[in-house]
């Protein structure tokens, strides 16, 4: 494995710290200008990270240390393909997200808009930390900030829904975080390090107990953002956040650094060997699958969409986490693969839902029928959407369900397959009817049946989610080598079995 | 040749203080600057010293070259070193501060108020700087009676708060009085070296015993270590907001540094942690004030007093520190020191401008505060991360260090406590932030409308400490290992 | 040092302090501690420290005394205890 | 053990005095008194530092004919040790610097509340 010094990790969680600034600076007053910041720097930052795509592909890992924190862990940078998949995942969707954040703010004329647009810019700052974070004590401190800087977008509103909504959030975060940081210690007591290796580092330290203790702390720290099962209540609660937040919140962020660490903890810290030997791998795999059904169950319930998507994200989110526990070449690339198509797919939906609220103030599922008819390209784009997530062939769901399900043969659990086609099943009993009654249904009170689109910033974005999405079903290597990207880490990381 | 450069830091502030009084008489405007160059020159100072002391090593500066045990002597190493910028550098951003506070709040009290903080503050570099054991007492008093002189000087109930805070001041330096007085008894000597090996042959002695005692409760009593803190929340309640923001920093954090000293260099670890369970002890009562700071700072509704109980809660994680007796232990303990010493400036800063602007302080009368001063309250978020412990802040890694240490030594109960202080934390603080930043009004809920706030923000005197010591909270958390690795490991007393 | 000499004084101050801390006029609290203090300065210098003694009488027993009286007159003279 | 308590009585006595005095700064209401406790208090410190120098038939510690009559042989067991004394000299000093900030400070407390007993003063603040 070739190591190459590059500060094009360092840049890119730079370009859109400054960006911040720029942002605050810039302020109220020069309302187009700030949105040019935004823009400008999303734009960078996507090309910073392309450009590590052709390095990372030929199997060399791109390293930056800033400085030493303590002894043995540095704040460093390494980006290996996993990283760089979430870091290409969440540069691309940023683009999209924050021109339809421009759209979805002027045309609700929000308040305290340079805020929203600040924390939105250090957000996505903190989770390229995360992507690219080289140990866990780096990982932590972006996770972290992250944290913190998701919280103002959650209360953006000040409603007391809102207000309640982002201390839900922050309490079961900042308990994670805690938690997680008790971990990291404890493991850098054990080790000296918290460099990742793929493969795993843990193995052949500690005693048997304590790993699995450490283990099931570590799963139930990240398992609060990835809103494993009994940790999730903050996911449905900060829906009071504006749309783009959801979106950004549910398909990228905040949940995929949720899952990617728990990958990180499963593969790069214990390890498949380290986790078969312990017998931890079907019980985090049941656990997972446990999620994977009940959240679909209470997705089924929901009436408002927003809600209803959130349990729909929380059921794929355990649907990668599963994956991921199997530990066979198909299973992890299919999950690794999935946080990318899930990630396309989701926020096709939520853009939907945003822009039907901008446009029409609905936000029940009950109230949409007919409405394919006013709004077509974004009806259209929600049924692309929706189709992949329960995995329909030709959209990018598919493939990974796909190599999911391969992996399920591979790990010989059949019943893990039943869970997942259980689970897509569910997908197409909670979204089928929206699909069904927004084109097909004739609505109870008269509505505009010329068209009438969302503002363009808004539409744009999600025609061409739904548009990516198709493509990666079709050619899953398209733009950014996004399957090879993941087929070669979960390589990677049973190389070293 | 020795450099002249520890004498000289403790020496200036003192000669400046009494220069302003004939100053101070002609032109009342001459104090602030005064003041502002004798920090700047002890800082200087003290920068030249941390300088020596990482090339050279140790100073031994004998006052009036009179040989050690005889003499007075001024030892420099790593530790004290290292507390001497902290010391020096805090109370120049504070000097800076106070020309505005000061003005509005003591209009009549300009020179006496300069006079008395370059006298605390020379007290305090000399409490840091000396070898001495008497010595020590001494400058404690100096700083202390300075510190019941500035806090009596504050708003209504101040004269009070510093009178009771000066019968436990008065007690707690007796004590360390009657300490040295034991020492001296069974060894005959007051320098610390010395002591440090005289001692090892007499710890089965009762007298030494009782002189410990006696040191820790006095220490004890001067860092407001729980349960001896109940002066603390109302003298730094009352003080005027530069006297708070100058002693909440150092005054507490010196004596912790005096206890480490006490400890670790005039007795060997291996009497306060085999010999006698004092560690053990010590990590208890720190746990004890993490926790009862916490809870009875959330109990509070006014900001200054809440940031005074939180203080309490800080002095126990240096304390928690010490009390692990392990090198990670103590290496975030002396972290705290400094770490604490700038989130507790910027805090108090940060109340101070508030104050200044609003004349407010109770935490419900906070409401659009972000509006009207940006910056100030920007700084106050980025304290209060540091404070709960949010990376990169500099908070963050002290809490690193202690929760290594708790685990080192298997303390779980420790490890416990500080994770669920950093959880408390997050109540406290955001319980402002929300009252600062949020506005659950109906007509800002979705709308765009904007009440008409503008913006009042503090002056730039008064701003530029603020960001400085906000500043400092990031930096000092980006390069914590740098720090250590250059003077902290160091400063770890050697067995460990 | 005599021991006879020694302990009366010890005894005058004793009685001192206690009669210093107990009297509820404060002035008479006050000029009674200026007699605590003399007494103390006489033992010390019985005891061989005439320096110390010295600095006592004129410091303590003498501006220490003032300042009291000083306070005390700018106050209230009755104390509750 | 009469003999003991005997020939230790300055001790005793100082242990006493620092009693009075820390009853007097804890226990009594009134705030002159508390000062008065703290003067007596610092006071048996001194006096127990004295009582640490004094030696039975030391005298004290200067040396005579010290210049131009050769050399004298200096029997030190015969004088009181004087650095205790020295001490004590600062020490006196900082308890009446405490002294003097103490009664400023209740000066201004009467000015407040114009009352120097402590329950009053917190019965106003309430």
């Amino acid at each position: 494995m070739e190591t190459i010094e590059s500060i094009r990790p360092l840049l890119a969680v730079l370009v859109t710290l400054i960006g911040a600034l720029l942002i605050v600076f810039t302020g109220e007053r020069h309302r187009n200008l700030r949105e040019f910041w935004t823009i400008l720097v999303s734009v960078l930052k996507f090309v910073i990270v392309i450009s590590m795509v052709p390095f990372v592909l030929e199997g060399r890992v791109l390293e930056y240390t800033i400085i030493t924190l303590t002894q043995g862990v540095s704040l460093q940078f390494r980006v290996d393909q996993f990283g760089l998949f979430f870091g290409v995942l969440a540069s691309a969707l940023w683009i999209a997200t924050s021109i339809y954040s421009i759209g979805y703010v002027r045309g609700l004329n929000e308040h305290a808009q340079t805020r929203y647009f600040f924390n939105f810019a250090l957000c996505l700052s903190a989770t390229m930390g995360i992507a690219f974070a080289g140990n866990l004590l780096t990982l932590f401190i972006f996770y972290e900030i992250l944290t913190v800087s998701t919280y103002p977008l959650v209360a953006h509103k000040e409603t007391e829904d809102a207000i309640m909504g982002g201390r839900k959030y922050l309490a079961y975060t900042l308990i994670a975080g805690v938690v997680i940081l008790f971990a990291i210690i404890f493991i850098y007591t054990l080790t000296g390090t918290l460099d990742f290796k793929p493969g795993g580092f843990l193995l052949g330290r500690g005693q048997s107990t304590t790993l699995i203790f450490l283990f099931a702390l570590l799963i139930l720290g990240f398992g609060v953002k990835a809103a494993l099962m009994p940790m999730h209540e903050w996911l449905p609660t900060a829906m009071v956040a504006p749309t783009p937040v959801s979106a950004l919140l549910h398909a990228v962020a905040v949940v995929k650094a949720g899952v990617f660490g728990c990958l990180r903890i499963i593969l790069y810290v214990f390890g498949p060997e380290l986790l078969h030997n312990l017998d931890l791998w079907l019980i985090l795999a049941y656990f997972a699958a446990f999620t994977v059904i009940v959240s679909g169950m209470y997705a089924l319930a929901q009436d408002n969409l927003k809600r209803r998507l959130a349990f729909s994200t929380i059921n794929n989110l355990a649907i990668i986490v599963m994956g991921a526990a199997l530990l066979t070449p198909g299973a992890i690339t299919g999950s690794i693969f999935h946080m990318g198509s899930h990630g396309f797919m989701k926020i096709t939906l939520f853009f939907v839902a945003g822009a039907i609220y901008v446009k029409t103030h609905k936000e029940n599922i009950s109230e949409l029928d007919g409405l394919g008819r006013q709004m077509p390209l974004t009806m259209g784009a929600f049924t692309i959407g929706a189709m992949g997530v329960a995995g329909t062939p030709p959209i990018c769901g598919f493939i990974s369900k796909w190599y999911l399900a391969m992996g399920c043969l591979e790990a010989k659990q059949v019943i893990f397959l039943l869970v997942l086609l259980i689970s897509a099943l569910m997908d197409v009993a909670y979204f089928f009817p929206i699909i069904y009654n927004s084109f097909f249904k004739i609505p109870k009170e008269a509505i505009n049946p010329h068209l009438d689109e969302a503002p363009a910033m808004m539409v744009v974005p999600l025609v061409i989610t739904a548009v990516i999405s198709l493509i990666l079903g079709i050619f899953p290597n398209a733009f950014f080598h996004f399957f090879n990207l993941a087929s070669t880490a979960a390589a990677k990381i049973l190389g070293g079995m | 040749m020795t450099p002249q450069s520890p004498v000289l830091l403790v020496v200036i502030p003192l000669i400046f203080a009494f220069l302003t009084l004939p100053f101070g008489w002609w032109r009342k405007g001459l104090c602030y600057p005064i003041t502002l160059v004798a920090l700047s020159l002890s800082f200087l100072a003290s920068l030249h010293t941390l300088h020596t002391v990482i090339t050279t090593g140790t100073i031994h500066y004998w006052l009036g070259n009179w040989e050690p045990p005889w003499g007075i002597e001024y030892v420099v190493d790593h530790l004290n070193a290292f507390v001497l910028v902290i010391v020096s550098f805090v109370s120049l951003v504070v000097a800076i501060y106070s020309k505005r506070s000061v003005e509005q709040e003591l209009p009549e009290k300009i020179v006496f108020f300069y006079c008395v903080f370059l006298l605390q503050v020379a007290g305090l570099l000399g409490i840091v700087v000396t070898g001495d054991m008497f010595n020590l007492y001494v400058f404690l008093e100096i700083a202390s009676l300075a510190g019941y002189a500035l806090i009596a000087i504050g708003e209504d109930g101040a004269p009070f708060a510093s009178f009771n805070y000066l019968i436990f001041g008065t007690i707690g330096a007796c004590f360390y009085l009657l300490g040295v007085g034991y020492l001296y008894v069974s060894t005959g000597s007051l320098n610390m070296a010395d002591l440090f090996q005289i001692l090892p042959d007499l710890y089965q002695s009762k007298v030494v015993l009782v002189a410990f005692a006696f040191f820790m409760v006095g220490v004890g009593l001067k860092m407001a270590l729980f349960p001896l803190h109940v002066w603390l929340p109302d003298a730094y309640t009352y003080a005027p907001s530069t006297v708070s923001a100058l002693l909440a920093p150092l005054m507490t954090k010196v004596g912790a540094y005096v206890m480490i000293r006490i400890m670790f260099t005039v007795f060997k670890p291996q009497f306060c942690i085999e010999l006698i369970p004092v560690t053990t002890i010590l990590g208890w009562m720190a746990a004890g004030a993490i926790l009862f700071g916490a809870v009875m700072a959330l109990a509070q509704t006014d900001l200054k007093r809440m940031l005074a109980y939180i203080l309490v809660s800080e002095v126990g994680y240096i304390a928690l520190g010490v009390g692990l007796a392990n090198r990670a232990g103590l290496t975030g303990a002396i972290l705290h020191i400094l770490n604490d010493s700038f989130m507790m400036l910027a805090l108090f800063l940060v109340v101070g401008a508030i104050m200044y602007r609003s004349g407010k302080r109770e935490i419900s009368q906070l409401r659009y505060l972000h509006r009207r001063m940006p910056f100030t309250m920007a700084a106050f978020v980025i304290a209060a991360l540091s404070v709960i412990g949010i990376p990169p802040t500099c908070g963050f890694f002290s809490k690193w260090y202690l929760i290594l240490g708790a685990i080192d030594a298997s303390q779980w109960a420790f490890v416990a406590v500080l994770l669920v202080s950093s959880l408390l934390n997050v109540i406290l603080f955001f319980r402002v932030i929300e009252h600062a930043y949020l506005e659950p009004d109906e007509e800002h809920a979705g709308g765009g409308s904007e009440l008409a706030i503008t913006i009042e923000e503090a002056p730039l005197s008064m701003l530029v400490p603020i960001l400085i010591a906000t500043a400092g909270i990031m930096v000092f958390g980006v390069l914590s290992g740098k720090i250590i690795s250059t003077v902290i490991q160091f400063a770890v007393p050697k067995c460990f | 040092m005599i021991a006879a000499f020694d302990l009366v004084l010890l005894l005058f101050v004793l009685i001192c302090a206690i009669a210093a801390i107990s009297v509820k006029d404060l002035l008479s609290a006050v000029i009674i501690l200026g007699a605590y203090s003399f007494f103390m300065c006489l033992l010390w210098a019985e005891m061989g420290a005439v320096d110390v003694a010295f600095t006592e009488a004129s410091v303590s027993a003498g501006i220490g005394t003032v300042l009291f009286i000083a306070a005390v007159s700018k106050t209230k003279r009755r104390s509750k205890d | 053990m009469f003999d003991f308590i005997l020939s230790k009585y300055n001790y005793w006595i100082y242990i006493i005095l620092m009693m009075i005095g820390f009853y007097a700064m804890i226990g009594k209401k009134n705030l002159v008194k508390k000062i008065i406790g703290i003067n007596i208090f610092q006071t048996a410190i001194i006096l127990f530092f004295v009582s640490t120098a004094a030696k039975r038939g030391g005298t004290l510690p200067i040396v005579e004919h010290a210049h131009g009559h050769g050399i004298h042989h200096i029997h030190a067991a015969s004088y009181v040790n004087p650095l205790p004394h020295v001490l004590m000299l600062t020490a006196i000093v900082v308890m009446v610097s405490t002294l003097g900030v103490a009664l400023a400070i209740v000066i201004a407390i009467y000015r407040r509340y114009n009352t120097l007993e402590e329950d009053e003063i917190l019965e106003q603040r309430k």
